[in-house]
């Protein structure tokens, strides 16, 4: 595996439920390849729904029912024997989990159990794979806290009693108190406000550079990806649209809906009109036939509707997903529309 | 100038913490700004989290008394006792809903909303009068009552969604709407969307949003006056894009300064602005004594 | 409706057997209205025969023929434990999606009406109510009485759901919408305590059979009544488990497990149906 | 032992030496408390106190009597003579034994005697103060043994009072209550008795006593008849009836008050060391009350006994004794209870005048009496119970019953036509045009329920709307004539003495009370005959033991018959059950020493009788 | 904290205002039974004898004036609580004069030792299993557990507490069916007693037990199985945390509040005992107490009963919500 820590192969991850008759099958995760290098951050954008955290689920491990993975594989090299987590023993799973591979759930305010104390959790979560107890556990805990900007006090304090900024500074020192080698981080800054959102950041690319892990992490806002990301995915529909290094994808986007998110971030002191994606999210029960994006798309070609675009190297460490991708450009605010060179 | 919404030193006191002691907080503390009735403008709030914005709005749409000071619409307390007098003002006063998702009972058709409304502030009794007025302000927002009809919330998208629910707002015409964060729950890609709406509806219907956000840029994008509000105080108010361009206070300038850019794509700029938050924090322990002071571009700033 | 039904029975084993069980004694119970014998009648048939053919669940020592006997003893414990049910459900919707919603000194007076009934001990008061009433104390004027103290526990669930629910958006986009209050409480959030309301029907209703049987072992019902309990009753006041008519006790016993069984399937799988949770999941919000 | 049942847990009480008795009575509230002079102090009675530890100056047995030591089932026992009264009834002089001490050493006294009657009768809430007050002029003691009564009124059967039946009124012990100050809020813990027991211990929670037979036990009138055998008896209350069958089957119990039918005849057949009173079947002491038929004589639909006689004969006999006691009932066609000595005295010299017996019908006479229906329910259960169902006739007679009215819907109808009633369909209509309909009050309990349950649909099949309404406290409504029909028992006797004053005294119309008011008890049928006023009066005025007093009680039950006023139907039979696996002896129908239900006083006779099984 | 006592305060007033109107309601009930307590006495006293009508006259007019019945209803009830706030219920009319508190002090420990015993263990198995089979859903043992308690439980209490003394009393004879302790021991804190004691009580305990438990596990393992659905459980067991903490200490701990609340108005309800257990294996408590003195007439002590039966839940609900705070943090901050 070499330089690559994560590598997934063609996973697909679908929801199967059977609801009263009606078998509904949401193809979450619909074919993804990508890999994550050693003490890379990987951001993972993409519309509300179209899979992020099903994929997520997996490279964490959460993978219950109903999301089954249907195919592919995602390894994991710490050193060690190489872990594909969809096929791992509970066991196997168990020994890299917190050590090596820690995951910020999505939504702090439910994460943390309510009836107990901070302090608490943090035993329960990270006393083992530390193997750490009593004071030089908590002393741990406590200089990891500083880390965080948290003082000790919090330890005593029950979750509600914190606000939304202080309790995500919480589950992500849950997260990296054990200094794993690789980081899972789903929308952690959502819901914080501006200076807080910024301030979180900030502590999650200290501590991700103090400790050299790598980290994907998921936010649909793409100027979060923007500032802590190094590469960057954008899934739409279940599948990777496109993968490029952070500058490459916001100076030059290879795909229509990538440049379209790049395009419609407002910007302070500007005030061209942006412009909206029109139509609806597809379903990811019964996804478009070929491209999933062309029904919205302002590039679509008849070959688009019928025949699912490979993601292919479009550009150093640059791929993308389309029939067109030469002829995306970014979109030069004032236009309006995806701009096209024909 | 006649002023549609006055707000004239509002204050709101909560008794805050549980059964184990309690202090009270002062979500609002001394607001006051006006809107006038022949110039619809997009109106913003922006603020930290918990700075009183939700409170303040949820007073002018009457929901909650103010603990001082009083919010006169059209001249008139929003408070009313009688039911008659709340649905009249109601109808001038409509609010636009934080989740699409959450603002429809999942249980129940959309259209039951858009009905009700029109049956209880048009007066509209029969089925055709009722029709026309959705499907009227339906179409003021890009959809149609045959796209609506008979479809449960899970069956519209997210925008499609905030559409209706702005559509249903505007069934009385009210002259005023108060969107309490519509956008903070939506992806980017829809995010636009409403937010080009509310600009929409300011110039093409005359109606005057006050735009509640904790982003800065899509209050940049469209608002006409703003206010910046810390810990239930005005730090800073007036023209937004003169205000935005050029914060003077120095939370305003923390606020500035904590938007992410996505200009630097790449370079990580992630730097916290510390200084501005020590100046920010200094300026708030000192808040008590301070008062609002007028600049030449029109902008008030505390100080 | 109809499709909806199809569907539970098709794809969901739990609703199907469930639906089989209550359906077997529904119609047993209902069988009574076509009764050849009237149940209070004694003495028309040989005391103390076993089931056979001609009698299915045997007779009593009293001379009367368990099918029958039973049957009309079901039917009335079913309308009683129904009747309690209906109406205790319907205080206790009112009291906790009113306590809840509207909140203030509402909440305060019905939550300390609440305690004041959880507090006043049942049983006394439907013996003493026995004791007044006498023979008008019907199973109708009990199951009033029982529906009066039923209410409070699932009250108070109902309205821990319903101050949630006043809190979350729709509400208040229901009042923008000028909906009346009566109109938010019935259609924005009686859905929502549906599953409260079922899963509790049930405990309601073996609650108040359960009360019946013990009034009825002591003799403070209208013994001449066929109920579950009148008919244990006499089973005990005819030594029927020493002497060995066992199956005066065991066949209403199996009837009874058999109806709850049932009623608990059901209460489940319509849960599972009508959760908005599950069906949130189903539209993928 | 053997493989039915545990022995008992009862280390200290040796079950050679021990008798354990079930008391019927429920859970006793005040259990440490024995003075039985004060009213509704919520104590036992029945727990061996009234059984043990007291006495009077006669005892009347319901049954036969100890041969020689009773006579006429008269016992003398605190007296030592019958008493004896002065030309009008006015004086009554007794004598006493001598040599019966108190179980703390102290002579029992006419003081004692003296002391029981003046305390009560300036005592309110004494179970006697009404009695004394009302009847006592005068009571002194002439000497140690003798004590003289002067009555405000002639009473020929002042007696009674100091006769118990099944209770009376106890002497008091003198020398202990004299202390008290006030005796209605003494405790009497422990009690000082008069009988050859004393207490030994009791449940703080009222639910059993032990009772230790006293060293000198020859001082007690009790045991100047013979030894008790017992050392310990053990009384135990509030046991249901299905645990006083496993208990009596595990060997924890001797004797047991009542059982059902089914139980009965289950543990009968299941454990051969248990007896019932009769060897076979029906197995049941009759009591000596008879439960009837009751119509309230101040509501007007029963004012005509042309009515009262046509539902006497809707009913079938046959059907009520199958439903009530499965067959095990004693009919009894008049108003004395089939028990005891009654049949000799008043059943089996009347029966050739009841079978002789016409009702005139309004449009023919008939003769309604069928003095076989004993025989011919016992072939009706003989299929089931084979060989247990005696066959001689006279053992059927007395365990059946002499005979009943037969069925006879077509002279019931031909009565109801006369009283002017009408027939609607299958529904009778009264005079005044409404439909024939009432209420009969049954107990909620045991076998008069059933057969209450049975008379109403035996009545409704016949066209009367009768409803059977259970009420868990009927005597509060009897005693106010708060009801239509009833089914009680407005009869008690001696049983094993002819007298009928027990009863008969209180029918006299002077104590008809208004509706709604409270009637004195057992004329709850509220009948008032001047022909029944005069049949009292000449009872009064006779002795006791005077044979007339047979020949008015004839005359009595001649009235009864042609009034109807209420339907008797059977005794009160009792399934009183004693098992003979560690003690036997125990009385039965063919030796009818005394009365098996225990919680009656006499039943202290039993225990001079008995034997144990082993050692 | 100077909340907390002006919450509890208030909260003490609501409670003494439950009682009150509760105590009251009792008394218009009571009040309202035409069972005379005086003739219930009269009849005890006449049925087996043969006093004359003069005499049981006088009597009746001796027993209304001790009882007090006659009064207007106005004076009994403002009689009854200033007595009752003197702490003084009045004599029982069964079994008079002695005082109803004493009677209800007897029946008390009774009634508590058996009830307060069987539900806590009730509580403690049901919620115990309930938690477990709603977290280890595919468990079979506590799949079986669980249709056993769902069978058992709509059984008519009084048919399970009889197969249980027909079994352990009557076809295997191995345990006491009748009484609170043998009759050859001596009450008092001995071996033997307390052992007697312990024996009496294990069929009574194991039929409440039975009956009780299904209630419990259903209900916690509805709550549990709703918990678990809950992101912080899902979260600590992608972190690995142990099971039996995430059992314990998650989900379990998480669905308890709403269990003890309603275990405060189970407690309360054992102040007025069970009437079947009494009555089926005649053990001695308050459930027959309360019967015969509502047959009895004797209203002081129903009353009584009542009294404390409703203070009993009344403080019961008042302790859960104070102890709210504790055992959910987050009512703290409301
Ligand atoms: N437990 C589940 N059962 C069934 N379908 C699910 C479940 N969880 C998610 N889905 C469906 O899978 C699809 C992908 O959801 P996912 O949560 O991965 O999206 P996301 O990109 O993380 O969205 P968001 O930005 O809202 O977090 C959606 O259509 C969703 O409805
Ligand atoms: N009903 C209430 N009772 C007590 N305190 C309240 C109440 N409502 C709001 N507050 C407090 O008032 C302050 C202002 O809250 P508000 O919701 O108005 O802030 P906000 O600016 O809308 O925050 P956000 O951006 O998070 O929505 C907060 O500290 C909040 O905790
Ligand atoms: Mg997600
Ligand atoms: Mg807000």
């Amino acid at each position: 595996m070499g330089d690559n820590i994560l590598e997934v192969e063609a996973l697909k991850a679908y929801y199967q439920m059977s609801y009263f008759g009606v078998n509904r099958e949401v193809r979450a995760v619909d074919g993804i390849t990508m890999n994550v290098k050693r003490r890379e951050v990987y951001g993972i954008a993409g519309e509300s729904s179209s899979g992020k955290t099903s994929f997520i689920k997996v490279l964490a491990a959460a993978i219950r029912p109903p999301l089954r993975v249907i195919a592919g594989s995602a390894t994991y090299d710490f050193g060690g024997k190489p872990t594909d987590v969809t096929v791992a023993t509970p066991a196997e799973i168990d020994a890299i989990r917190w050590r090596h591979l820690s995951y910020i759930m999505q939504g702090s305010m439910s994460t943390l159990n309510p009836v107990r104390r901070i302090g608490r959790i943090f035993e329960d979560f990270a006393a083992r794979p530390l193997g750490l107890s009593g004071s030089a556990f908590r002393q741990r805990v406590v200089e990891h806290l500083g880390h965080l900007k948290l003082p000790p006090s919090v330890l005593n304090a029950y979750p509600h009693e914190l606000s939304g900024g202080m309790r995500q500074r919480v589950t992500i020192g849950l997260a990296t108190v054990g200094k794993p080698d690789f980081i899972i981080a789903d929308e952690p800054t959502t819901a914080l406000d501006v200076v807080v959102q910024k301030d979180v950041l900030s502590l999650i690319k200290n501590l991700q550079t103090e400790m050299g892990s790598s980290i994907v992490f998921v936010t649909h806002d793409m100027s979060v990806h923007a500032n802590i990301a190094d590469r960057i995915g954008i899934i739409y529909a279940g599948r990777l649209v496109e993968e490029a290094p952070t500058r490459a994808l916001f100076t030059a986007p290879k795909h229509p809906y990538s440049a379209h998110l790049v395009a419609s971030l407002p910007r302070i002191g500007d005030t061209t009109q942006r412009p909206a994606l029109e139509g609806r999210p597809p379903s990811l029960a019964a996804p478009p036939a070929g491209c999933r994006f062309h029904p919205r798309c302002p590039l679509a070609i008849d070959k688009c509707k019928t025949e699912a675009p490979p993601l292919l190297a479009v550009g150093p460490d640059h791929r993308s997903a389309c029939w067109r991708a030469a002829d995306v450009e970014p979109l030069v605010p004032g236009h309006g529309r995806v701009g096209v060179t024909a | 100038m006649s002023a549609l919404l006055e707000v004239a030193d509002v204050g709101k006191r909560f008794q805050m913490g549980g059964i184990l002691g309690r202090q009270e907080v002062r979500a609002v503390d001394e607001v006051s700004f006006a809107i006038a009735a022949d110039k619809p403008e997009i109106f913003t709030i922006i603020g930290e989290s918990g700075s009183g914005k939700t409170t303040l709005a949820r007073m002018i749409l009457g929901l909650e008394r103010p603990s001082s000071g009083r919010i006169l619409f059209r001249g008139e307390p929003v408070h009313h006792e009688n039911k008659a007098d709340r649905l009249k003002f109601m109808a001038n006063v409509q609010p636009v809903f934080q989740n699409p998702f959450e603002a429809f009972n999942p249980l129940k058709r959309v259209d039951r909303y858009l009905q009700s409304t029109a049956r209880r502030y048009l007066g509209a009794r029969d089925k055709a009068a009722i029709e026309a007025a959705m499907d009227g302000a339906l179409q003021k927002v890009g959809l149609s009552l045959a796209e609506i009809a008979g479809r449960f919330p899970h069956e519209l998208s997210g925008g499609q969604l905030q559409r209706v629910a702005i559509a249903r707002a505007l069934i009385p015409n009210p002259p005023l709407l108060i969107a309490d964060e519509p956008v903070s729950m939506v992806d980017a890609s829809l995010r636009m969307a409403i937010v080009n709406l509310l600009k929409a509806l300011r110039d093409d219907f005359g109606v005057s949003v006050i735009y509640i956000t904790h982003d800065l840029a899509t209050a940049y994008y469209i608002s006409d006056r703003l206010i910046i509000m810390q810990k239930g105080r005005v730090v800073e108010m007036g023209p937004a894009r003169a205000v935005l361009d050029n914060p003077e206070h120095p939370y305003s300038q923390l606020l500035k300064a904590s938007v992410l850019s996505a200009d630097d794509a790449g370079a990580g700029n992630l730097k916290p602005a510390n200084e501005l938050l020590q100046f920010s924090n200094d300026r708030l322990s000192r808040a008590d004594a301070s008062r609002l002071e007028e600049r030449a571009d029109g902008r008030r700033v505390r100080v | 409706m109809f499709a909806v039904l199809r569907d539970l029975i098709r794809y969901n084993a739990e609703f199907t057997i469930g639906l089989i069980l209550v359906g077997i004694v529904a119609i047993f119970a209902a069988l009574s209205f076509f009764s050849p014998v009237d149940p209070t009648q004694i003495y028309l048939a040989i005391p103390d025969q076993p089931p056979s053919a001609q009698y299915w669940f045997g007779t009593n020592s009293r001379g009367q023929d368990l099918f029958w006997q039973l049957s009309a003893a079901f039917k009335n414990s079913l309308i009683f434990g129904i009747t309690v049910a209906v109406l205790s459900r319907i205080i206790s919707i009112a009291v906790g999606l009113a306590a809840g919603y509207l909140g203030g000194w509402v909440d305060r007076v019905l939550m300390f009406i609440n305690d004041i009934f959880v507090a006043v001990p049942i049983f006394p008061i439907l013996v003493l109510f026995y004791f007044v009433l006498r023979n008008h104390m019907d199973s109708f004027t009990m199951a009033l009485i029982m529906a009066c103290f039923g209410w409070p526990f699932d009250a108070r669930l109902i309205r821990s759901v319903a101050l949630g629910l006043k809190h979350r958006e729709f509400t208040r986009h229901a009042v923008f919408a000028g909906m009346s209050t009566r109109k938010v409480l019935l259609e924005e959030h009686l859905p929502y305590v549906m599953p409260i309301v079922f899963s509790t029907f049930m405990n309601n209703m073996l609650w108040s059979i359960g009360m019946e049987v013990t009034l009825a072992v002591l003799g403070f019902t209208n013994i001449n009544n066929p109920t579950i309990g009148t008919v244990l009753y006499w089973a005990n006041s005819h030594s029927a488990m020493v002497v060995g008519v066992w199956w005066w006790v065991l066949i209403p016993v199996i009837l009874i497990v058999i109806t709850f069984v049932g009623l608990f399937l059901l209460a489940v799988s319509m849960n599972e149906y009508i959760d908005p949770r599950s069906r949130l999941r189903r539209m993928g919000a | 032992q053997d493989a039915g049942g545990t022995a008992p847990d009862l280390a200290q009480f040796p079950r050679n030496e021990t008798v354990i008795v079930h008391n019927p009575e429920g859970i006793i509230r005040n259990p440490s408390w024995f003075n039985l002079w004060a009213v509704g102090a919520g104590n036992g009675t029945s727990n061996g106190l009234h059984n043990l530890t007291t006495d009077t100056l006669w005892f009347i047995d319901p049954d036969a009597g100890i041969e020689g030591a009773s006579e006429n089932a008269v016992y003398n026992s605190l007296a030592d003579d019958l008493w004896q009264y002065n030309a009008d009834f006015t004086e009554m002089s007794v004598k006493l034994k001598q040599g019966i001490f108190w179980s703390d050493g102290v002579e029992f006294t006419a003081d004692d005697v003296v002391f029981t009657v003046e305390k009560q009768k300036a005592t309110p809430g004494t179970p006697y103060n009404g009695a004394f007050s009302a009847q006592v002029a005068e009571v002194t003691a002439p000497d140690k043994y003798s004590v003289h009564f002067k009555l405000n009124a002639p009473n020929s059967r002042f007696h009674a009072l100091f006769s118990v039946r099944w209770t009376a009124a106890w002497i008091m012990p003198k020398h202990v209550y004299e202390k008290v100050e006030d005796i209605l809020t003494y405790d009497a813990n422990p009690p000082v008795s008069i009988g050859p027991y004393t207490l030994h211990s009791f449940d703080p929670n009222g639910t059993w006593y032990i009772w230790q037979k006293r060293e000198d036990w020859q001082r007690t009138a009790l045991g100047m008849i013979a030894e008790p055998k017992p050392k310990f008896v053990i009384y135990r209350n509030n046991i249901t009836t299905d645990n006083r069958l496993i208990e009596i089957r595990n060997g924890n119990l001797d004797m047991v008050h009542d059982l059902t039918p089914e139980g009965t005849f289950a543990v009968v057949k299941d454990d051969p060391q248990i007896q019932g009173w009769f060897p076979g079947f029906p197995y049941a002491h009759p009591d000596p009350t008879l439960p009837m038929i009751i119509f309230n004589h101040q509501n007007e639909k029963f004012q005509d006994k042309r009515v009262r006689w046509a539902l006497a004969l809707m009913l079938d006999a046959r059907a009520m004794s199958m439903a009530s006691y499965r067959g095990a009932a004693t009919l009894s066609a008049i108003s004395v209870p089939p028990t005891g000595t009654h049949p000799r005295d008043y059943h089996a010299p009347l029966q050739d005048f009841l079978i002789n017996y016409e009702v005139d019908t309004g449009t023919r006479k008939i003769k309604p009496y069928d003095p076989n229906i004993g025989l011919q329910i016992a072939d009706m259960v003989r299929p089931q119970f084979g060989d247990a169902v005696p066959t001689d006739e006279a053992a059927v007679r007395n365990a059946f019953g002499y005979g009943w009215w037969k069925q006879d819907v077509a002279a019931a109808e031909e009565l109801l036509t006369a009283a002017g009633f009408t027939k609607n369909g299958n529904q009778w209509m009264m005079p005044n045009g409404e439909p024939f309909a009432f209420e009969l009050m049954v107990p909620q309990e045991g076998v008069i329920n059933r057969l209450g349950v049975m008379i109403a649909q035996m009545w409704s099949q016949a066209g009367v709307q009768a409803t059977a309404q259970v009420d868990s406290d009927p005597w509060g409504r009897q005693r106010v004539g708060n009801y239509e029909t009833n089914i009680a028992w407005a009869v008690e006797t001696w049983g094993g003495h002819p007298d009928l004053s027990f009863f008969l005294d209180s029918y006299h119309s002077a104590y008809v009370a208004k509706p709604g008011e409270s009637q004195p008890d057992r004329n709850w049928m509220r009948w008032t005959d001047p022909r029944l006023d005069t049949i009292i009066e000449n009872i009064r005025k006779i002795d006791f033991n005077d044979p007339k007093g047979i020949e008015y009680g004839h005359e009595f039950v001649k009235l009864h018959l042609e009034e109807m006023p209420n339907i008797p139907i059977m005794a009160y039979n009792v399934f009183s059950i004693q098992s003979n696996r560690f003690w036997t002896g125990w009385p039965n129908a063919e030796n009818p020493y005394a009365n098996p239900v225990t919680n009656w006083s006499n039943g202290r006779y039993i225990f001079t009788q008995i034997s144990p099984v082993a050692g | 904290m100077q909340g907390y006592l002006w919450f509890a305060a208030k909260r003490f007033i609501q409670l003494l205002a439950v009682i009150f109107f509760g105590v009251s309601a009792m008394f218009v009930v009571t009040y309202l039974s035409p069972i005379d307590p005086v003739e219930q006495v009269l009849g005890r006293l006449s049925a087996r004898s043969n006093l004359s009508p003069e005499a049981i006259a006088a009597t009746r007019l001796a027993l209304t004036e001790m009882f007090g019945t006659d009064q207007p209803v106005l004076t009994q009830y403002v009689n009854f609580w200033s007595r009752l706030l003197r702490g003084d219920l009045g004599a029982s009319l069964m079994a008079f004069p002695t005082p109803a508190m004493e009677l209800v002090l007897r029946a008390m420990p009774w009634t508590l030792g058996l009830l307060l015993t069987s539900t806590a263990i009730t509580f403690v198995v049901g919620n115990l299993a309930g938690g477990l089979a709603g977290y280890f859903q595919n468990s079979r043992l506590l799949k079986a557990f669980g249709i056993v308690t769902m069978g058992l439980q709509p059984i008519p209490y009084y048919i399970v507490a009889f197969i249980i003394l027909i079994v352990f009393g009557y076809l295997w004879p191995v345990l006491p069916i009748s009484g609170g302790f043998a009759m050859d021991v001596r009450p008092g804190w001995t071996l033997p007693f307390i052992l007697s004691v312990l024996q009496h009580s294990l069929l009574p305990a194991l039929s409440l037990v039975l009956v009780g438990l299904g209630g419990w596990f259903i209900g916690m393992r509805a709550l549990v199985s709703n918990i678990v659905t809950e992101d912080y459980v899902t979260y600590a067991e992608l972190a690995g945390v142990r099971r039996d903490t995430i059992v314990g200490d998650y989900v379990i701990r998480n669905a308890l509040v709403p269990q003890v609340t309603a275990l405060a108005m189970v407690i309360g309800g054992v102040f007025s005992g069970t009437v079947i257990t009494e009555q089926v294996f005649n053990y001695p408590g308050m459930g027959s107490l309360l019967v015969d003195a509502v047959n009895a007439g004797d209203y002081s002590t129903v009353l009584a009963v009542c009294t404390i039966s409703i203070a009993a839940v009344a403080l019961a609900i008042f302790i859960v919500d104070l102890l709210h705070p504790l055992l959910d943090p987050r009512v703290r901050a409301e």
